[in-house]
């Protein structure tokens, strides 16, 4: 019996390990925020938050859907105050009573917030619109394509990567196409989105694939094997540039779309106070400038004074509630029209 | 192996020594599972089958299933082929050198499969290693596409898969007396008859674990298929992703994954069954 | 024609062994790249991406947990499933093949479906701890390798052994503990490798189970990927690379690798 | 019959560093049952590999019945082998088993189905037919090992120690029985055993190995009595072994010098050489009268051991030295004791000399 001594260790740490997760709990000043894992999040934006209001942002980075079921099954008892997701995701919450309106609460900052990134009668609010279009490759496109035609052309064939319609950005592509089907404007686009299909179609022999895994096309939109990518947000696409991977946002003539980054509070959420502040924060016309220059995003807060070195053009602003009443329509199109072999 | 059912006159104790595991399963995995086949059938006004109609009566639905299948079979196909007479050499193998082959073929287990897609794109590429090595063969004038490509697909699934399938190979092949196939020659058995007769019946224990294991595996992946290829190529799985998180429909997830429970039960149940109708000459 | 067969055979095995290191050696000089992106060849020679490393939020405490839950869930596997194993084995159990085939029945399930079903199912019961959540459901991720190989290695030992330990004056548990565990303890620590790195890698299940506090190590990567696709994550696979031969190593010091295979 | 039908010549075999069969030759008649015999290690199962196909050798030729088959492959060769431990096939049944050979020859299951019958008849084995193999006795594998190498009817029957695995009473049973069925066939055979009595029980000649060659090739009784070295004397069968010295020499008589006294064998050695003088413990008498024919010498009796059918005497020579006598009576005379000094003698033409 040589063994026991290490075997009883074993055995103590085990129990200790598993008595372990109920002794770490029970912290008063802290929250939990849910949203999509992002650069600047974590590493810039909370800890300045932390620094000025002294409570503690625990943040829990997953893919807004699974957040979504999370929230979902949390229902009863939850441990998420505050959730930061896109706009049509959001709507799903708020369909599903899983959110509380920030009407009435206390978030001064809310009244100078532009009316477009006050949804719902302010069930959430848009703490920035990143912008995107057409991301492309600078080593191996050297001027940015101008319109989105440009994606049609022949030169780019099997040298696109679409993200799926399953992922809020694909609806880049799909205005493109309806704007070039159409030739309407791209804010009146998304309600003719269905006539959009067909000039889809068309890009087809140009799609090298239809991703819904970002990060591994952004990858090989960075080496190169990928001329465009639509459409990655500028919250990648000028992050990763300003870390000096050969990618660029371009400009399309027909607009640049403004990406719906929402905050939220849960309903029932733990330290709804703490909830208010923070996002009350993220409104704050300082931290909107730092948030424009962390994130390359349009702020939100017509107050807030543009960081000089983002020249964002002007954004279209989209109407994310009927994006939402027909995506699951869009998304089986999409999948058997432009997707299927 | 197992104790036929006929023979169970009275319940040995032993076999109470399931339970635990058993319970554990039970409440864990197939509660919460049945929880979700119910939904199913759970419609708005009470019963519906609703979800495998659109399922089973939908083109696209069957196309879907069809090309899973497709998937599936080739992976296992593709990783017998390779899997199966390296399980042999695997097994040859003497010494330290058997230990090396052996953890060259383990290792690429504990590689997550998002690095190895990562790995696949800097191989594929069009200026990648394998387009390069080609060029300078003289293989292709021009570098050709392979990334996302059906090939890609194929090729992806049997390298995730191929040591499951080569694990099982190797364990029977090492334990079987190598003087049988010896003896089949003496008897003037050809090395071609020699190893339809006798070596390939000996090592199919071990070729249809593998093949059972692979394919439930490869029926089931969803992470590898949607790195390798995206939506350019449905599964079961990435249908059921959808259907949960995107379009909210769980009777149309739920449905599916009792189809694709259904298939993958259907064939490890058979490859069980051929097993011991194999096994049955072994006794005990 | 033996030449030619044997010569066949070495050659596959040499294909399959390139075929499958390959998409994996190619991630490792990237990982020494001066430049931001994932890109092949590497331009210059850096160490930065492994400075970088530190970077990414609670790598260490990821790992620590993805062990710790890889460990213990495949420890109770190991325990419930060789239970089980032995009842089908030596109880007649009617229906022993269903039952088996049960057992290793989630393995033909999307991690996904799994997840999400298992999800649901514990909130409902009340359950929200994140760790004990991770823990039974990679239990239930475990459990099909456990019972494969442990099935297998037990269906070749002869019990006449446990009687004669029996007579030599063991207990019942006793005996098994001396004389069953020693002799398939190859095909416990195959099973409970293969358990442990199907755990350890776990992604599609676990990302509807960890919470803010709890999270494992491939959902980290995954979290730091969607911030940054740079060669930080090859720096990163290249060490786990080096943890996993060291660890084979260890395992072939104590047991011996060959006869681990008895999938 | 062909006296020369199975002839293996001049075959050498090596293993990396290890010389396994030097420059061996064998010459083997039709229908006669051959043993190779020897210890562990001396080539007699790489002989056996070799006749059979399943080995090479790096020289030399091998023919069966005049035809040459150094070059063809085992399963080209038609011989049949009996394996150690029998190497049934583990996946099919008795009668499967038997047929294997028959099918592997392109015979169809309905022509194959009478053959394999009569092969079972022939081993006594009819009602086991649809057994799997791995539920018979030890005795009952090994008659459908003999039967499934002899349906094909080989050239040649190969057998690799085919009673290690069985216990003493039923290997004795066996070795008869074999011998029977193999007359009964007319096969020619080999058998490999490092059993010299085995030998001795069931061939028609014994090829007794050392170190890959043959040391001696000839009957059991020959082999016995007339061993053509000490290695072999000593391999087979017990003896009393005398070292001396050779006083004289004439007519095919030298008179040698023991510990025991002097006494004469049939040889014709150097006088001064140093020899061993070899008898076989049953060939000796007690108090023998005087007669010429006889060698008759004295010692002390210093153990006796009582084996059943017969008694074992040991003796010391009078004078010093090591050596002993081991002398066996079927009936011990009355009065003897441990201590007591007797006289013993042997045939002079019983007396076997080599050159120590």
């Amino acid at each position: 019996m040589t063994f026991a001594p290490p075997r009883r260790l074993l055995l103590q740490s085990a129990v200790g390990l598993l008595a372990a997760p109920a002794v770490v709990r029970a912290q008063p000043r802290e929250i939990f925020v849910g949203g999509p894992a992002s650069p600047g999040l974590t590493d810039i934006l909370f800890p300045a938050i932390e620094r000025k209001h002294g409570f503690k942002i625990l943040f829990e980075g997953t893919n807004s859907l699974i957040n979504l079921e999370k929230m979902r099954s949390n229902r009863a008892r939850p441990t998420m105050t505050v959730t930061m997701m896109d706009d049509p995701v959001l709507i799903l919450a708020e369909r599903e009573g899983l959110i509380t309106t920030l009407k009435g609460t206390d978030i001064p900052n809310l009244a100078d917030v532009q009316p477009e990134a006050r949804p719902r009668d302010a069930m959430w609010t848009n703490w920035c619109f990143p912008a995107a279009s057409i991301s492309y490759n600078t080593r191996n496109v050297r001027t940015a394509p101008t319109s989105y035609a440009d994606c049609w052309d022949r030169k780019y064939r099997d040298k696109i990567i679409v993200i799926s319609m399953r992922i809020t950005q694909a609806v880049v592509p799909l205005l493109a196409a309806t704007q070039l089907a159409t030739g309407k404007p791209l804010s009146e686009c998304l309600k003719l989105a269905d006539e959009g299909f067909g000039k889809l179609r068309e890009l087809r022999p140009n799609i090298l694939q239809i991703t819904t895994n970002p990060p591994q096309a952004q990858q090989l939109h960075e080496s190169g094997e990928v001329d465009l990518f639509l459409s990655p947000d500028s919250r990648t696409t000028l992050f990763r540039k300003s870390q000096r991977a050969p990618v660029d946002l371009a400009y399309p003539k027909e607009g640049t779309v403004a990406m719906p980054a929402g905050v939220a509070l849960v309903k029932g959420g733990p330290n709804p106070e703490l909830g208010m502040k923070f996002i009350d924060e993220l409104l704050n016309p300082e931290t909107q400038a730092l948030i424009g220059r962390t994130f390359f995003s349009k702020p939100t807060n017509t107050k807030t004074v543009m960081p000089s070195e983002l020249n964002l053009p002007p954004l279209v602003v989209l109407d994310w509630e009927y994006f939402a009443d027909n995506r699951n329509r869009w998304i089986e199109r999409f999948e058997r029209e432009i997707a299927a072999r | 192996m197992m104790a036929p059912a006929s023979k169970a006159q009275k319940l040995d104790p032993l076999a109470y020594l399931a339970l635990p595991g058993l319970i554990f399963m039970a409440l864990v995995f197939l509660a919460p599972l049945l929880l979700m086949l119910w939904s199913s059938i759970r419609g708005a006004d009470g019963f519906t089958l609703s979800g495998y109609a659109r399922v089973l009566g939908d083109d696209y639905y069957i196309q879907v299933i069809g090309q899973t299948l497709q998937l599936a079979l080739i992976t296992t196909a593709g990783a017998l082929i390779l899997g199966y007479p390296a399980a042999f050499a695997l097994a040859r193998a003497k010494g330290w050198r058997q230990v090396v082959l052996f953890a060259l073929v383990f290792l690429p287990l504990t590689v997550s499969i998002i690095v190895k897609s990562f790995g696949w794109g800097i191989v594929l590429r069009r200026d990648g290693i394998l387009n390069w090595l080609m060029l300078n063969l003289g293989l292709i004038e021009r570098p050709i596409r392979m990334i996302f490509t059906e090939f890609a697909l194929y090729a992806g699934m049997i390298n995730v898969f191929l040591p499951f399938m080569v694990l099982p190979i190797y364990s029977v092949v090492r334990m079987m007396d190598p003087r049988l196939p010896d003896a089949a020659a003496t008897l003037g058995a050809s090395p071609w008859f020699r190893f339809t007769r006798v070596t390939l019946p000996l090592s199919l224990p071990g070729v249809v674990a593998g093949v059972s294991i692979v394919f439930s595996l490869a029926v089931a992946a969803y992470v590898t298929p949607s790195l390798l290829m995206g939506d350019r190529y449905m599964t079961m799985s990435m249908v059921m992703a959808k259907a949960f998180l995107n379009l909210r429909d769980w009777q149309l997830g739920a449905a599916m994954a009792a189809v694709l429970m259904t298939l993958a039960v259907v064939v490890v149940i058979g490859a069980a069954i051929l097993q011991r109708r194999l096994g049955t000459a072994k006794g005990s | 024609m033996e030449r030619f067969a044997k010569g066949l055979t070495s050659f596959a095995l040499f294909l399959t062994i390139a075929f499958l290191l390959l998409p994996i050696v190619v991630v490792i000089p990237v990982s020494f790249t001066e430049a931001p992106i994932f890109a092949f060849p590497p331009e210059g020679f850096s160490l930065q991406w492994y400075g970088r490393i530190r970077n990414v939020d609670g790598l260490l405490s990821a790992l620590g947990l993805s062990a710790q839950i890889a460990a213990l869930s495949t420890a109770i596997s190991l325990l419930l499933g060789t239970l089980c194993a032995i009842a089908l084995v030596r109880g007649r159990l009617p229906g022993a093949e269903a039952v088996a085939t049960f057992m290793v029945s989630p393995l033909m399930l999307p991690g996904l479906v799994l997840g999400i079903a298992m999800l649901q199912a514990m909130r409902e019961l009340g359950l929200r701890d994140a760790w004990f959540s991770l823990l039974i459901a990679h239990v239930v991720i475990t459990m099909p390798f456990i019972m494969r190989t442990v099935l297998a290695s037990l269906s070749l030992f002869d019990f006449a052994m446990v009687d004669a330990a029996r007579t030599l004056g063991c207990s019942y548990p006793l005996a098994i503990w001396r004389v069953l565990v020693p002799n398939i303890l190859p095909g416990f620590v195959s099973g409970a490798l293969f358990a442990f790195i199907a755990s350890f890698d776990n992604y599609p299940v676990s990302m509807f189970l960890v919470d803010v506090r709890t999270k494992t190590l491939p959902i980290q990567l995954l979290n730091y990927l969607e911030i940054s696709p740079d060669p930080t994550l090859a720096a990163v696979s290249t060490l786990l690379i080096l943890l996993t031969i060291f660890v084979l190593f260890l395992c072939d010091r104590m047991v011996g690798l060959r006869r681990m295979s008895s999938i | 019959m062909q006296p020369d039908y199975l002839v293996v010549s001049g075959a050498d075999k090596r293993f990396g560093a290890a010389t396994v069969l030097r420059d061996l030759s064998l010459s083997v008649a039709q229908g006669e049952f051959v043993s190779l015999l020897g210890p562990s290690g001396c080539g007699k199962t790489t002989l056996l590999r070799c006749i059979a196909g399943l080995l090479h050798p790096d020289r030399g030729r091998i023919t069966v019945g005049g035809r040459d088959i150094t070059a063809l492959a085992a399963h080209q060769r038609n011989v049949g082998v009996v394996f150690q431990n029998y190497a049934l096939f583990p996946h099919l049944t008795v009668a499967e088993n038997i047929a294997f050979g028959l099918r592997a020859r392109g015979i169809s299951k309905a022509e194959a189905g009478p053959r394999v019958a009569e092969a079972l008849a022939l081993v006594r084995m009819e009602v086991h037919g649809d057994k799997p193999v791995t539920a018979l006795s030890g005795g009952q594998q090994q008659r459908v090992a003999v039967a499934r190498a002899l349906v094909v009817r080989p050239s040649l029957l190969l057998l690799d120690e085919p009673f290690s695995a069985l216990d003493r009473k039923l290997r004795e049973t066996m070795q008869v029985e074999l011998k029977q069925l193999l007359r009964e066939v007319g096969i020619t055979a080999i058998f490999v055993t490092h059993d010299q009595e085995e030998a001795l029980v069931v061939s028609d000649r014994v090829a007794v190995m050392n170190a890959g060659q043959i040391e001696q090739l000839t009957d059991p009784v020959t082999l016995y009595h007339a061993p053509a070295s000490l290695y072999v004397l000593d391999f087979v069968g017990q003896s009393t072994k005398l070292s001396g010295k050779v006083l004289s020499s004439s007519d095919g008589m030298i008179e040698v010098q023991t510990a025991f006294g002097v006494l004469r064998a049939p040889a014709s050695f150097m006088p001064g050489s140093s020899v061993a003088v070899a008898v076989r413990p049953e060939a000796m008498v007690l108090a023998p009268e005087a007669d010429a024919a006889l060698n008759t010498l004295r010692g002390q009796i210093s153990d006796i051991s009582f084996l059943g059918s017969r008694t074992q005497i040991h003796l010391n020579a009078p004078a010093e030295g090591e050596d002993r006598v081991i002398l066996e009576l079927s009936r011990l005379p009355a009065g003897l004791a441990t201590g007591q000094e007797v006289s013993f003698g042997f045939r002079v033409t019983d007396t076997m000399a080599f050159l120590a």
